[in-house]
């Protein structure tokens, strides 16, 4: 672990994150499915069973109700437990314990029992792994109160948002889309921390707020520069943080450009591209030049071939067709 | 001297095992009666008949160890010292109550008594109990956690995963399985295909031993030994406590599923009056003290209710104050 | 069975219904934790168990993902299961089996695999039941594509639902509010049908439009006389399937009122509100005259309490205020 | 005669057992190549090693039992008579696949061969295939299902409920746990507590064997065995197919949990290489025979890729097809 700020990938970041957090505090242990020999099956564990051993690098049984439940019980008796769920598709497995007991039990105990756990998984399709391997749900996690979700989409916020999830004392669930793993970037100088109570700019327009997190931002982002070409300046907002919702700064942006557009690799109907929209409606309906639109997944389970996956997906051009529509339609 | 000296520490230990299984008896009939009064709305899930097996086991544990439980567990909490007034308090709902009257009858929760709730969601607590002893592992805490469930939790799958859990990593959880022979309408035998629950068990390496759970003696004695065989690092042990409840599985349940003639059997078998005769016959409950007992509980009961009637409501304002928490957790 | 129209319980149109098709056709079955010997825990199926015997009546082990799993293998399989989960808050459990083989298994097959099950269970909250027993989660539900919902909010909807869910080759969730059971209504002549793709126009109006499904329609309708006595007139449009959403009646209301309301028991954020607020965004944006308002369920896991619970529902004055706000804001 | 005839039957079979497992890894090797040429995409998880499992069981199961498999399935397919062509053209996405493309190496579907996928949920198609039972029950017909699942699978609560739900209810499954000791990267040991998995079975009263999965013949005897007295009516049955993948667990895999010379210990255990000197030793298998099957299957899988290359891919326009169905149910 370096002080300087370095460019490596995302997969790198989350290790040096989880390496942060194991070092600095010694109630923090990570477990899950093939952490430890296996190295994690995105790689982003690789190494530490051999720094950290097994009881700080647990491998755990295919059983996600299990160990998922167990990171709820050791967080309420005072260890900071980091449970990663190999992917989104399996915890679907495990969502009777993150619903009914992780966001439940301090509210429903009056207060009684915290529970400071973090549960990582990866998210997303994109690699033509079909149906029952594609899912994004971190959108529809997002309607659960007393979670808390987040979506980090550069190194920056995959090295500096593990930390600050720890200490809060809330389960918070980290989503990491699996096609950023080999993103690289730059992380920044350790000891450098990031804000998980708010979203990003990530670029500055005035005539439409193009909304992403996650696996989306950076499509999002190509389909701004495109725009820029034709004159379009388009403001890049990234969510970072899909419960709570920044709404202030949507709302703010869309103030200034009075015009939106949410892209959100979940699927359409019911995903939280749809809540954002509705906030904007009610938030600053008057200042609204068009329909705030939304580019999301098509709404089906996710094919295997690549022209399929492909065309399922939210894409580039649809980003930008969109932005046009909504920026066309002045007032 | 020595003798006569044991035999009164017996006696009177056999007098508090007595003492508090009346406590819940009388504190769950007293609900039964709110209930009726519409003072307690909601589920409500009586004990009754199996007061043995919560009084015996909580006899093993220290103040130290922790406790999971279900939506029955009235009995747990009282036995396990989570004082009256907030226990009837949370069960009218006021704010003095143990969970601030949030939870009700299915969500008694007390940090300070480590009872780490009421879970309404049937085999629900058995992860959390497992990651409890972990932590206790983790933190080389010599500490046991308890977790009770029913019968009928045996067939979901979160047993199974939490069974291969703590028995692979050999974590200190004490699993106590209430068989009450039902789990509402289903009896044990149209739920399960191996009846015998030991065995299942054992099919995760977990020693379990089958308890007469209408003997409070006798389910003091194997929690005792369960303990002290879990401290030792051996993992975790499964006792399978045999009961009944003798009551509706709730209070909307018209009991189309059993014969009274086995209610009225197992009535027979009632722990309370099982444990009276015992005591009575060593001279160690003269009608007097019995009396008095009752009436001290009576009391006791009295209390409860007053506090719970002249508490207040939780302001409708605090609604969304700890969804999430204020401030950093401990 | 009569044939002629008849005044009966919610509970007991269920009963009908089950019963109908019990007759009707020998693939169906009623399968769920204590539908048999116990007589539902809603008492739905009781004198089921003697009429139709345990192989058809089929009480089942506290199993909820392999006794759901089990109804969508004996649906490929050539059965018609009818699956009864007591109340949504077990479906978590279940989840798995849901999303990734009921929803997916016809799609990822190329069409080989249709899976005509139906899926009942109790949804709700007001019974003082607290955090783990209150849930609604009917909305969430319909993000999933590959299944259709249905909440049946009358006593006819509730008689006649069920055939027509039984033929649709697809799994149909219907999820029944439970404090409707004891509702009273009048159920049509044997034989009568409703369309589940179509929504419902429960009261006509000119000045706004309520939608509302489930739970929450008579306290809209309640809302809806109230404000009639004010001089505003609202429409009531019962949504009755939640997954496809009927959005061509929901824009017509909105074309003819150009104001909206969303009664929804689900939470506010990422829950189905937010979905027919977009839609309506999206699809009659020009002839709103003011934003879509939502009333929901507050955030919060359900309190016990009867003040605190009542605090957290949605209510009838609540209702009021949102659509006279509404109405308020002509443009 | 006669028992020269039973000898050539027994040879003939033998040889038949033979060209099925080559086929099987044949057609992998080919598709391991397509992998490393992206022609295939996505995950693929090869059975090699593992043949003997799939090919001996399916010997047991008639065109009217129906099959439940996993995310490595290629050699259940294959060994179910799924054509090489559909098969090669769903690795590559094509129209012509068997699943339409939609699927691949994950999700091979076939509704002729009553193959109903595929599954890449661990567990997931263990519920699915007691349901299948269930209905063959209530249908009358007397059909088996074999539900194919990894060691892995075990741990998960849906195992636990199946098996319980199967046992109950006597339903007609056949459960074979591919035993092949790990589970990605994680050892049995370090996943059960208790790894003798037929204890697991019996503590469901599921009657369970043990079987070489090296060892085709073994294995459809056993299955021979298992489905008779499935269909029977005595409820299911579980076989512990003991077996070993000689390969990464999918493309991925860096194979760090295990040692080289493990795996060159089992892979002389190899079981087509076993069988071949078995049928060589009694003549059953001369050079030229094998050299022709070898010639033969090549033409097979080359007419498969040729097939897939040919093939279309499914229009774009058809991305929402079948997310619902179009017509009734049959
Ligand atoms: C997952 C789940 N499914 C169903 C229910 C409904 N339910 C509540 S208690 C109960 C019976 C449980 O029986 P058992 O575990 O034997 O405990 P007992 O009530 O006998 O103490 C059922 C089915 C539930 N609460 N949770
Ligand atoms: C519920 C679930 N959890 C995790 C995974 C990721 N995963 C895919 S295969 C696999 C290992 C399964 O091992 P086993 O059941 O032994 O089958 P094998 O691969 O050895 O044939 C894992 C963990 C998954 N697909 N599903
Ligand atoms: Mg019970
Ligand atoms: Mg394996």
């Amino acid at each position: 672990m370096s002080g300087d700020p370095a460019p490596m990938t995302y997969r790198e970041a989350m290790r040096q994150a989880i390496r942060e957090a194991l070092l600095r505090d010694e109630r923090v242990f990570l477990m899950g499915e093939d952490v430890g020999r296996y190295g994690g099956c995105y790689a982003v564990s690789k190494g530490l069973l051999d720094e950290f051993g097994p009881a700080r690098i647990r491998d755990t049984p295919l059983s996600e109700s299990a160990f998922v439940g167990a990171g709820i019980g050791a967080a309420v008796n005072g260890m900071r437990p980091i449970v990663e769920i190999m992917t989104v598709n399996f915890s679907l497995l495990a969502l009777d314990q993150i619903l009914n007991n992780a966001a439940t039990l301090l509210h429903m105990s009056g207060g009684q029992f915290p529970v400071p756990l973090v549960i990582r998984m990866a998210t997303g399709a994109g690699r033509q792994v079909a149906a029952q391997h594609s899912h994004s749900l971190e959108g529809w996690y997002a309607h659960i109160p007393g979670i808390k979700i987040l979506a980090p989409a550069t190194v920056e916020d995959a090295r500096c948002m593990l930390w600050p999830a720890l200490e809060d004392p809330n389960p918070v669930l980290i989503f990491e889309h699996a096609l950023l793993y080999n993103s690289e970037g730059e992380a920044p100088a350790e000891g450098h921390t990031v804000d998980i109570s708010r979203a990003r700019l990530r670029r500055e327009g005035r005539d439409v707020s193009l909304f992403a997190y996650g696996g989306t931002l950076a499509k999002t982002l190509q389909a701004a520069e495109a725009l820029a070409t034709d004159g379009i300046e388009a403001e890049v907002v990234d969510l970072r943080v899909l419960r709570p919702l920044d709404t202030a700064a949507i709302l703010a942006s869309v103030a200034k450009t009075r015009r939106a557009v949410v892209v959100d690799e979940g699927w359409r109907s019911g995903g939280i591209s749809a809540e954002i929209s509705a906030r904007i409606t009610e938030g600053c309906f008057y200042e609204l030049d068009a329909p705030v639109a939304r580019v999301c997944t098509r709404e089906v389970p996710i094919p295997y071939p690549k022209h399929l996956e492909d065309a399922a997906l939210p894409q580039v051009p649809a980003i930008i067709a969109a932005a046009r529509e909504v920026v066309g339609n002045r007032g | 001297m020595a003798a006569k000296r044991t035999v009164d520490a017996a006696a009177t230990h056999g007098l508090a095992l007595y003492r508090e299984m009346l406590r819940v008896r009388r504190f769950e009939e007293k609900c039964a009666e709110l209930y009726s009064a519409a003072k307690i709305r909601g589920f409500l899930h009586l004990y009754i008949g199996e007061e043995a097996v919560a009084v015996g086991v909580m006899q093993a544990l220290r103040p130290e160890d922790a406790i999971v439980a279900t939506y029955r567990e009235h009995g747990h909490a009282l036995a396990r010292g989570v004082a009256m007034g907030p226990l009837m308090a949370e069960m009218y709902g006021k704010v003095t109550g143990c969970s601030r009257g949030r939870g009700g009858s299915m969500h008694v929760f007390d940090a300070a008594a480590r009872l780490v709730g009421g879970n309404a969601i049937v085999g629900g607590g058995l992860p959390l109990a497992v990651g409890m002893a972990l932590a206790d592992k983790l933190r080389g805490l010599d500490r046991v956690t308890a977790c009770f469930f029913g019968e009928g939790a045996v067939a979901e799958g979160e047993f199974h995963e939490s069974m291969n859990l703590a028995a692979l990593w050999d974590l200190p959880v004490l699993f106590c399985c209430e068989n009450n022979l039902y789990a509402m309408g289903t009896a044990l035998g149209r739920s399960e295909s191996e009846i015998d629950l030991c065995l299942k068990a054992s099919s995760y390496e977990v020693p379990a031993w089958p308890v007469d759970g209408m003997d409070v003696v006798a389910v003091e004695d194997a929690a005792r030994r369960a303990v002290t065989t879990v401290l030792g690092g051996g993992g975790p042990i499964f006792l399978e406590l045999r009961t009944y409840r003798f009551r509706p599985h709730s209070m909307y349940d018209p009991e189309l599923y059993r014969e009274k003639a086995e209610v009225e059997e197992w009535k027979l078998r009632d722990p309370i009056p099982a444990l009276a005769a015992r005591l009575r016959e060593g001279g160690a409950l003269p009608d007097a003290v019995a009396e008095a007992m009752e009436t001290e509980i009576a009391k006791e009961i009295e209390d409860a209710v007053a506090f719970a009637e002249a508490s207040d409501w939780e302001s409708v304002d605090e609604l969304e104050r700890f969804v999430y928490a204020e401030e950093a957790a401990p």
